[in-house]
């Protein structure tokens, strides 16, 4: 063990670049070795303490460590004291390695091991040290990062690494936080005039939060003396904040069309039951929890490809919910030709049905629906304004969905009898449309498509028995407010009231704004009771 | 002195005994047909989603006259008769209830309460009363919610229902459900219930569609004998029919008229003969 | 073959019953008498009596029969008239909070604080002053009316917009649906001043009585006795009157009616001011029996449960509601005692049979024994005239 | 035929409901349950009502009580909060029992409070609530503000050095009540009003990306900032996801819970909640061997190795055996004899340490605050030196300040007002 570590600092020490800063620390290199022996029996205070003595002992050699500790998956073995990196396998199995590498061992039982302990604290300070180490080391990406996250701390000794990355040959985007780093630290400790402004020049219009601020403290600060520069900094931040207030309003507009999107997917199997077929499907959110919970059967089926689960569960869950609407058609609504009250009622029954079923079957609970890594996370454009992956994709799948289930309805000879069926059933029949078929698979595929529905909000939400039930009022109020059986007035539906909730929500709260679009809804049904995009005409009276 | 005495004849005005206060006279204006019209509908234009269901229509019906309106499906006959009691709105134009009443001007309730009655192409008549209450409620009375709520019929409302009754041939069945009531059994219903209300103008929607001949036969008594005392408009396709009671016929094409007369007449005009009669002729 | 003969006199006891005008004073007969025997066997008779009948089978009881006038309400509606609200708990509660904001206020300075001047909801949460909209709920009169007005107000405002735009059917009912949810969540709100998801609760006494004495529970029952019986009667005389006539004739042929000269709209309206004021009125009885008021009341899963009882019992019978509710309810109480889990899978079962199986209700399987009963005791007649006369009961109370 | 049967079955289910009530073995001391079983509460409600059923188990296992044996009453009052009423008096009227173990919510307290009283009954109630209230016939074995939200709230401020609080809660009582003390709290603290953020949601609300952004703005004020959540059940799920997804992680703005507990976690996937915190007096990885023992035999009574345990138990298990102890003090299952032989009773807890009942109903109990693991678990990075004692009045109210629960001789009263030197409101 001992001999690993030092042939280990060995190398590390040849490979480290001259003249950093690390480098220049003593090698003290049975220190590591001594340190890490600690680890084991160490409380967190004691843990913090010995981090900060590797990262200066071992330097960028410690990354893996680091990162393993934060991770949560460094364990000691209890006869030994020696850390090893776990981790669980497909089948559940604790398979260990060795963290400096990567060896993979041999499997362990989990009396066998105990884990280190991390906590919040520990686990910041984790995360500086790797950025320090990323610095110097990293990709740019991972540079770029660490450059951010430094600007909070500018203290002279950061400072210094700074210099170094950027003389160690950083990327042009890098050069330009240090740039601005230098910049903040020129504003902060220069007496010169001249020297502060233009500091401040390059500070203006930076979107970076501790560039605000500093500048914010710098207005504040009393002790400032200089009018020209608290002009200046005054100046610098107006336009800030008018960057920011911009992109207030993109993020804005982007959460309501986030909500928006997720109205539409809601609602828009609905548009076809409602809409096309005139049945009032209370049931509509239960086929949205069904494709939610197939969801989950996938991911428990193959636990190995979360990755994949998604890609799987939406025809999956499309079959389901679109069988058991079928079911529901067969059995049900066929019985209630032309009582729309009546179907209100009975599917409404069927709703409790299911959700009751599904409460005996999977329990209470809610679900855990794993978030692919694909899907966590979000894009960021700049320091003020990102866009979460998860509902970006959601986005452009109820679109998807939205333009799949217009190819299919103006396209398809399926599409062809559906118009047909609902304009004249009994010419359509009399044609030898095979009216039965129509209805069975209109509702089929509203449901199917309410299934699909599911898969994306398992990605937002609970996956639990009330899921459906969140959903259906307000599904109904967009496919209304659209105009029924019309898929472009539920698409424009959905996502105007994401959008008016969203820009209602800063002023009035998440509940008024809700209970205002809900009023306004109302109302606008009175004035236009046939919704945005009326069906015109005689047929329609 | 004068202004007293001005005052004091003012008061005495309008105390009159044999005066009504002016916002005392009903509010309802019996139609004025001093003209011998009772229906002036001029450059009516109505369009549904760019389809224009009437077309620059002019008609002129006299008070008490039975007409016949015939044309072609989409010709604009049922249009009319909505735009006439107010279901439509239409897009330009005018249409005037004798001299005096702007029918552009007031909803279906009203229309119908100014004495316009009509019958819907498929019999309608509400099914789960019996026939009495089905006339009872045609009954020409107040229609408001309080009245109807203090409403005792009386004897004189009594006897118009059996006179109704007697002229529709349902006397048999006054208690029988009116959704038991075969089709054509149906058919009369509704015109009784138009004859309950008393209208001065009874608009008929194809009243012999689905009768047997000699039910046909039955209603077109029924409808020449309403004649003079009310006006009528019908709209049929059945030919035989409108030859049986027809005087006036109007042929409506593509939602104006296309010609006007007798029937000889208008089966004879060259126009109608190109595009309505076109095959038959 | 016992039971059937068993069914078949009741079935004649029925067709007796079923008889317009004397069937349902029948049920104002033993309705009066139940909740009579009830009051007088819980105040008089000693508690280890065996015909003791508990203050909890009052406050039960009492419960029941304000659930009936709700139900009552919605078939006012929807089955005379077709107007298929899915939000009627919406008046009911809104009554219920009048009832619930006097009660507050007679609490007066007996709250855990002992503030006389605010309700412990609002001590608690730091309140300054009461609320303008709570003025004068400290007098009995005053909240009534309020509790009357308010949901009379709000059924005016609202029908009279839908109807005036001809927003009819499942548009209406979702309309209504909306409704009560956007007041839901108006009222979980804690600045609304209504006490957020707590509602009001810890009631003392009403008029001056102690709440949790058992007279004050008797009397309140007997009221609600009274009042359903007062409702059921007014109702009545309203759909006997030309009135319901001419309001089923806008639930089977609006158009021909307006052709006709009526204002449908105003009829519709007026209609549904009435419904929703008995709602408002059995909410005002409900509070003081339970003890609470909470925005759950408001949620649309209670309204819709309520047309569910009135299917069960048949709509366009006003009998048929009120035995609905009694009905479903007492096996709510007894199955969730049983078996939890099962309950809904009997209640989703039931909404789908009901409307599936029987659209017209029990009411309308009784009338069919009725009508046989009848057949054999006169003679058989023509099939059209009996069926004709069936349904004429569909219009009567 | 259907008609046959659908009547026969109306008629038996008439008939067991009288059978039902009239089986009554005189001989048994009878333990009411009233916890939901159906609708949104049954999530948590469930796992107490097994909790009740297990103790009653273990404790005939010994030999009963006072040489009876112990007779579980369930109901089910449907998280309906009216019926929750209805239910306790069916328990104490027809049922005849001699205590209760009840409710989860504030609401359904409440509503029961009143038919306790009126009929003395007795009821223990295990979970952490707002506070601001103590009758005579309830036990409040759950945390009171001061058990939990403040000790989380100084943690924060001592450990972790955060100056900057968003309070973020579901529009109820609970999180309106604990924000009002915490605000009162911090600012007696020294925390400036700009540096409190306070906000409220509804039951159940699942778009949170609005909240999430203005909390990642008003952390990014460049002082540490944390979020004091009272998000209740469901509606953190979607929170957690956000808070994961636009990139705030435990680090940067950590989330300390008083809602989330191992039963909770058991629904979510963890991995991006790991780190953040909760606040409780129990937390199932405390090791120790009464827990260890608790744990093993609430896994054997299910049935089930992946149930968990949480702190809304442990309060029924300690409430429990307190209520066992004070029968057999007092020699009888009489409420008030019970009421006062339950003042000074000690239990040890699961956690260690010994859990007494204080004069104002309330326990003295330690509290933790645990880091979420990625196995759904909590690690405890925090514990109090010593037992805290609940408090029915918070003295960071101003409505309450004055205010002290105390249900032995002299006082005998639940809000008795210390200026005053009098008892307001309900006194009797």
């Amino acid at each position: 063990m001992k001999f690993l570590l030092h042939s280990l600092w060995l190398v590390a020490a040849l490979l480290l670049p001259a003249g950093s800063p690390l480098a220049q620390t003593p090698p003290t290199a049975p220190a590591v070795g001594e340190l890490l022996q600690q680890i084991p029996n160490a409380s967190l205070k004691k843990t913090g303490e010995l981090v900060q003595q590797l990262e200066q002992a071992g330097g960028a050699e410690m990354r893996p460590l680091f990162e393993a500790m934060l991770a949560g998956e460094l364990y000691a073995v209890k006869e030994s004291d020696k850390l090893v990196a776990v981790t669980k396998d497909r089948a559940g199995r604790l398979v260990g390695r060795e963290i400096f590498n990567d060896r993979k061992l041999a499997a362990f039982a989990s009396r066998d091991l105990k884990k280190i302990r991390v906590n919040n604290r520990l686990r910041s300070q984790l995360r500086d040290a790797i950025a320090r180490i990323d610095l110097l080391h990293g990709s740019e990406e991972q540079q770029h990062a660490a450059v951010l996250s430094i600007l909070d701390d500018l203290s002279s000794q950061n400072m210094r690494l700074l210099r170094s990355a950027e003389t160690a040959g950083a990327s042009a985007q890098v050069q330009e936080v240090i740039a601005l780093a230098d910049a903040m630290v020129q504003l902060r400790d220069s007496r010169v005039l001249e020297e502060r402004l233009a500091a401040i020049e390059i500070m203006s219009g930076r979107l970076e939060a501790p560039v605000r601020n500093q500048l914010q403290r710098l207005l504040n600060d009393d002790g400032e003396q200089e009018v020209a520069v608290k002009a200046a900094a005054q100046k610098a931040l107006d336009k800030i904040a008018g960057r920011v207030e911009f992109y207030g309003q993109m993020e804005q507009l982007f959460f309501g069309l986030s909500l928006g999107s997720v109205l539409l997917l809601a609602a828009i199997g609905l548009a076809i039951t409602f809409g096309v077929m005139g049945v009032i499907n209370m049931a509509h959110g239960e086929m949205i929890m069904l494709g939610a919970y197939t969801t989950y059967v996938i991911q428990q089926l193959m636990p190995g490809a979360i990755e994949y689960s998604l890609l799987l569960a939406v025809p999956a869950a499309f079959l389901v919910s679109g069988g058991v609407g079928v079911l529901i058609e067969r059995g049900v609504i066929r019985h209630l030709q032309g009582r729309p009250l009546e179907t209100l009622l009975a599917t409404f029954g069927l709703s409790l049905i299911l959700q009751q079923a599904v409460r005996s079957i999977f329990s209470p609970l809610n679900m855990q629906v794993v978030t692919p890594g694909w899907m966590s996370g979000s894009l960021v454009i700049n320091p003020v304004f990102s866009l979460t992956y998860n509902r970006l994709y959601i986005l452009l799948f109820a679109l998807a969905v939205f333009a799949a289930l217009v190819a299919i309805l103006k396209k398809s000879s399926l599409g062809l009898n559906v118009r047909a069926v609902s304009q004249n059933r009994d010419m359509a029949k009399a044609m030898g449309v095979r009216t039965e078929l129509v209805d069975a698979m209109t509702f089929g595929l509203g449901s199917g498509i309410a299934g699909v529905a599911g898969v994306a909000l398992s990605q937002l939400t609970n996956v639990g028995p009330n899921l459906g039930q969140s959903y259906i009022i307000d599904s109904f109020m967009v496919v209304v407010f659209g105009g029924v059986g019309n898929l472009l007035g539920t698409l424009v539906g959905g996502f105007s009231l994401g959008v008016a909730n969203k820009f209602l929500e800063p002023a009035t709260g998440a509940v008024l704004a809700n209970i205002i679009v809900l009023v306004c809804l109302i109302l606008f049904i009175q004035k236009r009771p046939k919704g945005l995009f009326p069906q015109r005409g005689r047929a329609a009276e | 002195m004068n202004s007293i005495h001005q005052l004091a004849g003012q008061a005495r005005e309008v105390m009159r005994r044999d005066t009504t206060w002016p916002f005392l006279i009903p509010r309802r204006r019996m139609v004025d047909v001093s003209k011998d019209i009772i229906l002036y509908l001029e450059d009516l234009n109505v369009s549904f989603d760019g389809f224009r269901a009437l077309n620059n229509l002019n008609l002129y019906v006299n008070d008490g006259e039975l007409r016949c309106l015939i044309g072609a499906n989409g010709a604009g006959k049922t249009t009319l008769m909505d735009v006439i009691t107010g279901k439509t709105r239409c897009d330009s134009g005018s249409a005037w209830f004798g001299q005096n009443i702007d029918l552009l001007a007031h909803d279906e309730a009203e229309i119908a309460q100014l004495g316009i009655g009509r019958k819907f192409q498929k019999p309608t008549v509400f099914e789960a009363h019996t026939v009495f209450h089905n006339l009872e409620l045609s009954l020409r009375c107040g229609k408001g919610v309080w009245r109807a709520l203090t409403a005792r019929l009386s004897g004189s409302e009594r006897d118009r229902i059996d006179e109704v009754l007697s002229i529709i041939g349902l006397e048999s069945s006054r208690h029988q459900l009116a959704g038991a009531l075969s089709h054509g059994q149906k058919q009369w219903l509704e015109i009784g219930m138009l004859l309950a209300a008393e209208p001065r103008l009874l608009l008929v929607d194809e009243p012999v569609a689905g009768m047997t001949a000699e039910e046909a036969e039955r209603t077109a008594e029924l409808l020449t004998s309403l004649a003079g005392k009310h006006t009528v408009i019908v709209v049929e396709h059945d030919m035989e029919f409108v030859r049986s009671i027809a005087r006036t016929v109007t042929v409506l094409h593509q939602g104006s008229v296309l010609a006007e007369g007798t029937m000889d007449q208008v089966q004879n005009n060259r126009d109608v003969v190109e595009v309505y009669l076109g095959e038959g002729a | 073959m016992n039971t059937l003969s068993a069914l078949r006199s009741f079935g004649q006891w029925f067709a007796e019953f079923r008889q317009p005008g004397r069937g349902s004073s029948w049920l104002v007969g033993i309705l009066l008498l139940v909740t009579l025997t009830m009051s007088a066997a819980n105040l008089l008779l000693p508690a280890d009596s065996p015909l003791y009948v508990s203050t909890y089978t009052i406050t039960l009881m009492g419960k029941y029969l304000c659930f009936a006038m709700l139900a009552m309400a919605v078939d006012i509606i929807w089955g005379y008239c077709g107007i298929l609200s899915l939000g009627h708990g919406a008046f009911f509660a809104l009554g219920g909070y009048g009832m619930g904001m006097y009660l507050m206020r007679q609490i007066g300075d007996r709250g855990v604080y002992g503030n006389a001047d605010l309700p412990d909801f609002m001590v608690f949460l730091n309140w300054q002053e009461l609320p303008w909209f709570w003025f004068g709920m400290d007098q009995f009169w005053f909240a009534v009316l309020m509790a009357l007005l308010v949901p009379g107000l709000l059924a005016f405002g609202f029908g009279w917009l839908a109807f005036r735009s001809r927003v009819t059917g499942v548009y209406l009912s979702i309309m209504t649906q909306a409704l009560t949810y956007a007041l839901m969540l108006a009222f979980f709100r804690n600045e609304m001043g209504f006490g957020g998801n707590n509602g009001l609760t810890d009631f003392k006494d009403i008029l001056g009585f102690d709440l949790q004495a058992d007279g004050t529970r008797v009397a309140l029952l007997l009221a609600t006795t009274l009042l359903l019986v007062l409702a059921f009667l007014s109702s009545r005389a309203i759909v006997q009157s030309r009135l319901g006539r001419v309001i089923v004739a806008v639930r089977d042929a609006e158009a021909r009616a307006r052709f006709l000269g009526y204002r449908t709209e105003h009829y519709k309206v007026w209609l549904f001011v009435y419904s929703a004021l008995i709602a408002a009125v059995a909410g005002m009885l409900y509070v003081p029996q339970v003890g609470i008021i909470n925005p759950g009341e408001f949620s649309p899963l209670n309204s819709i449960e309520v047309v569910v009882w009135v299917a069960v019992g048949g709509r366009g019978t006003l009998y048929g509601a009120i035995v609905g509710a009694l009905l479903v309810n007492y096996a709510k109480t007894r199955f969730t005692a049983l078996m939890p889990d099962a309950w809904l899978f009997a209640l989703g079962a039931l909404f789908v049979i009901v409307t599936v199986y029987l659209p017209r209700g029990l009411a309308g399987i009784f009338e069919r024994f009725a009508v046989g009963m009848r057949r054999e005791k006169h003679g058989e007649k023509s099939w059209r005239e009996n069926s004709g006369q069936l349904s004429a009961g569909e219009v009567s109370a | 035929m259907k008609l046959k049967k659908f009547v026969a079955g109306l008629a038996f289910a008439a008939g067991t409901s009288v059978i039902s009530s009239a089986v009554l073995a005189a001989e048994t001391i009878k333990v009411g349950v009233l916890h939901s079983l159906s609708g949104t509460m049954a999530i948590s409600e469930t796992t107490l009502k097994d909790t009740v059923l297990m103790m009653v188990d273990e404790q005939n296992r010994k030999g009963g009580l006072l040489g009876k044996k112990l007779e579980a009453v369930v109901v089910d009052p449907a998280s309906d909060w009216p019926l929750f009423a209805e239910k306790a008096r069916e328990l104490l009227t027809k049922d005849k029992v001699d205590v209760i173990f009840g409710c989860w919510t504030s609401v359904s307290r409440k509503s029961v409070l009143p038919v306790i009283e009126e009929l003395n009954g007795l009821m223990f109630y295990p979970v952490q609530y707002e506070g601001e209230e103590s009758s005579k016939n309830v036990f409040y074995t759950g945390a009171s503000p001061n058990q939990q939200a403040i000790p989380a709230v100084d943690y924060l401020m001592s450990d972790l050095e955060v100056e900057r609080w968003v309070l973020a809660g579901t529009d109820y009582v609970y999180p309106r009540t604990t924000n009002k003390i915490l605000e009162a709290y911090l600012e007696s603290k020294g925390v400036a009003k700009e540096d409190i953020l306070v906000n409220y949601t509804p039951f159940g609300h699942s778009d949170w990306q609005s909240i999430v952004s203005d909390i990642k703005k008003f952390g990014s004020a460049g002082k540490k900032t944390a979020v004091v959540s009272t998000i209740n059940g469901d509606a953190n799920v979607p929170f957690y996801k956000e808070l994961a997804n636009q990139g705030v992680s435990s680090e940067d703005i950590p989330v300390v819970a008083f809602s989330v507990g191992e039963e909770e976690l058991s629904g979510i996937d963890t991995g991006p909640l790991v780190g953040h915190l909760a606040a409780w007096n129990y937390f199932q990885g405390i090791d120790s061997e009464a827990n260890e023992y608790f744990v093993q035999q609430w896994k054997k009574f299910i049935g089930d190795e992946k149930r968990v345990t949480n702190d809304p138990m442990e309060a029924t298990y300690i409430g429990f055996n307190m209520w066992a102890k004070a029968v057999e003090k007092a020699g009888t299952t009489n409420v008030d004899a019970v009421e006062q032989a339950m003042i000074g009773i000690e239990f040890p807890n699961l956690t260690g340490g010994v859990a007494k009942m204080n004069k104002n109903h309330h326990l003295s109990k330690p509290v933790f605050i645990g880091e979420i693991q990625d196995n759904g678990q909590f690690e405890v990075v925090w514990a109090t030196d010593d037992v805290v004692a609940g408090d029915a009045w918070s003295d960071f109210l101003p409505g309450s300040k004055d205010l002290i629960a105390d249900w032995t001789a002299p006082i005998k009263c639940g809000n008795y007002n210390t200026e005053s030197k009098a008892c307001s409101g309900q006194a009797k």
